[in-house]
């Protein structure tokens, strides 16, 4: 590469520094009253091929990042994150009863649900705002989004398991019912022979 | 080894009487009391009156040096301006470290004043490096002085996506665990048979009377019971057995870990 | 001017776009793990000539302009903060003798060092706490920072100027270890303050 003039390097260096773009006559000023089109137009030549292109928008000239760069600028990085186990609540409760309003959704978590989990599941995409309920205060009401039935393998919010059908499959059995159970099954499958009255059988 | 021409030999131009003020050459009284309060503490004049000598710090004339300093306290004294005690504790220093230098050498006291000389000297030195080191560092070429980064950079930006995880199980539970939360629950305490501790006692230590020989825990059990009803049993009788020991009225013995565990009577 | 490769210009787009000056494992993580020393070294070389120029300061790489533009771009551009005569001195003393406690620098400057003129170096960003020295009272040591670098233009503390002839003067040793030299002695030094009033005593 030849090295350039100074008058070159003089409107590229001030360019490069400049904090907005500026035109040929503030460079020009900026360089004791120097003729600057000549330069600015080889710089701009040099820089075509380069990852910075020397642009004029306007009458104002600035260096900027090359069109086919641009998605270096921004680059996104995706995490997996594991839904809160607040987020999953507030989602199935979207799911089981939409639409729904984020105080319904409190009356039947029976807790407070801060306004980033429901942020949370609409970046997820799973929830949307379906508008508002037309009562007094007119409250947004929440439903969830045909990504989240993809997502989670439905075919529509039928498919979600009955409050019945989830007490057939232990889910909503209270802890103390679990332990009978559990104790219960233990005498009648005798499934440790430790147990003194299995030996004294 | 100390090197006396260093102490002694006094650079020709470097007498007391040419000097008039450090840095401004104007004699007159006001810029005298601005430059002394302009130095960085005595050492700081010391060095700016030993480079008036305009010789290697090396080659210093100690003595020229103290006399160029004492002269220097001398006239601010004498206009009565106002001197930081540092700086005339070092005067009287040097005034001590003068007089030593100027005795017969067996009359010297330790440390000599030759050594005090050197280290003096090599402190000058190493001001005087980084003084210089801190122009030399000033001068170059310092970003946003002589050199510019880039006005209005763009930025680049990385934007963290969030690809949120959850299962089907996870959401069903999830509903199951709320509606198990916030649905009325009606406890219901069932009836359970039990032996109380007071039974147990009542009854092993009556078991106890009938043999003197070793029982195992386990025949003192209820045999034809509720299993549920004999593992309770098992707990209390096992409880009253440690009781009747603490009291002194049976003894146990167990041969080995998880072993029987038996239990006879003390004969009163 | 031949056209750059795509990794070139994409390592140059980067840097040019960046608000910080990037180390090579940076700007190699912005473009997906490329080796980026060689584009580097190339775009280093293409820039020599320029009126902007890519320098490597402490590790880390930007983009700044020629230094012998320094007169067209200074007038435009807001003087720095003057530093006192002692802040430079203290600086100077940090940078050559890092990692240095508050003690040494006073002993070689042979003058207590005001609270604020650490401060001030702290807040320009060039001097930083490094830890505490293990001895009695575990003093705080001092260091400079990489953007110390970058300021002054200097690609390592190896660059500070002089630095190798004061490290042959002995210059940097303290005054009792120069001592011991200057007269040749093995002899067990006498633990003798160098500080005059303290003899004075």
């Amino acid at each position: 590469m030849e090295a350039p003039d100074d008058l070159v390097r003089a409107v590229e260096a001030t360019l490069f520094a400049a904090e907005a773009p500026m035109t040929a006559e503030e460079i020009s000023a900026h360089l004791e009253g120097a003729e600057v089109r000549g330069p600015l137009a080889e710089l701009q030549a040099t820089y075509a091929l380069r990852g910075v292109h020397l642009v004029e928008r306007g009458k104002r000239w600035q260096f900027q990042t090359a069109p086919d760069m641009a998605h270096l600028l921004r680059r996104e990085k995706e995490q997996l994150r594991r839904l809160s186990r607040a987020a999953t609540e507030v989602l199935a409760i979207v799911a089981y009863h939409e639409p729904v309003s984020r105080a319904e959704i409190e009356g039947i978590r029976g807790v407070q649900t801060s306004a980033g989990t429901l942020d949370v599941l609409m970046e997820a995409g799973w929830v949307r705002v379906e508008g508002r309920r037309e009562v007094p205060g007119r409250p947004v009401i929440y439903a969830t989004t045909p990504d989240f039935l993809s997502h989670f393998g439905l075919k529509s919010r039928r498919d979600l398991p009955g409050i019945d059908e989830l007490k057939a499959a232990g889910l909503l059995d209270p802890v103390d019912e679990a332990y009978d159970v559990a104790i219960g099954s233990d005498t009648a499958h005798e499934p440790e022979p430790a147990e003194p009255d299995a030996d004294e059988d | 080894m100390t090197d006396d021409g260093l102490i002694l030999s006094a650079p020709d131009e470097a007498t007391a009487d040419e000097w008039d003020g450090p840095a401004a050459p104007s004699a007159n009284d006001a810029a005298l009391y601005l430059e002394l309060d302009g130095w960085e503490g005595p050492l700081d004049l010391l060095l700016d009156l030993a480079r008036r000598q305009k010789v290697d710090l090396k080659a210093i004339s100690i003595l020229a040096l103290v006399d160029q300093y004492i002269h220097y306290i001398e006239r601010a004294e004498a206009l009565k301006l106002e001197i930081a005690a540092d700086y005339l504790v070092m005067a009287a220093w040097l005034a001590y470290l003068k007089s030593a230098l100027l005795l017969p050498k067996d009359e010297q006291e330790d440390p000599s004043p030759e050594e005090l000389a050197l280290r003096l000297q090599l402190r000058l030195e190493r001001l005087g490096a980084m003084r210089d080191a801190a122009a030399r560092l000033m001068a170059r070429d310092r970003l946003g002085r002589d050199v510019f980064v880039r006005g209005a950079p763009e930025g680049l930006k990385i934007l963290k996506k969030n690809q949120w995880q959850c299962d089907w199980y996870g959401l069903v539970h999830a509903y199951g665990q709320v509606k198990l939360r916030t649905q009325p629950v009606v406890h219901m305490v069932r009836d359970r048979p039990v032996m109380t501790l007071d039974a147990a006692i009542d009854r092993v230590s009556a078991m106890l009377g009938v043999s003197l020989d070793w029982m195992e825990l386990r025949s003192f059990l209820p045999v034809h019971s509720d299993p549920r009803l004999r593992r309770s049993a098992l707990a209390s009788s096992f409880v009253a057995a440690l009781e009747l020991a603490r009291m002194g009225r049976a003894e146990m013995r167990q041969e080995e870990v998880f072993g029987p565990i038996h239990l006879r009577r003390v004969k009163a």
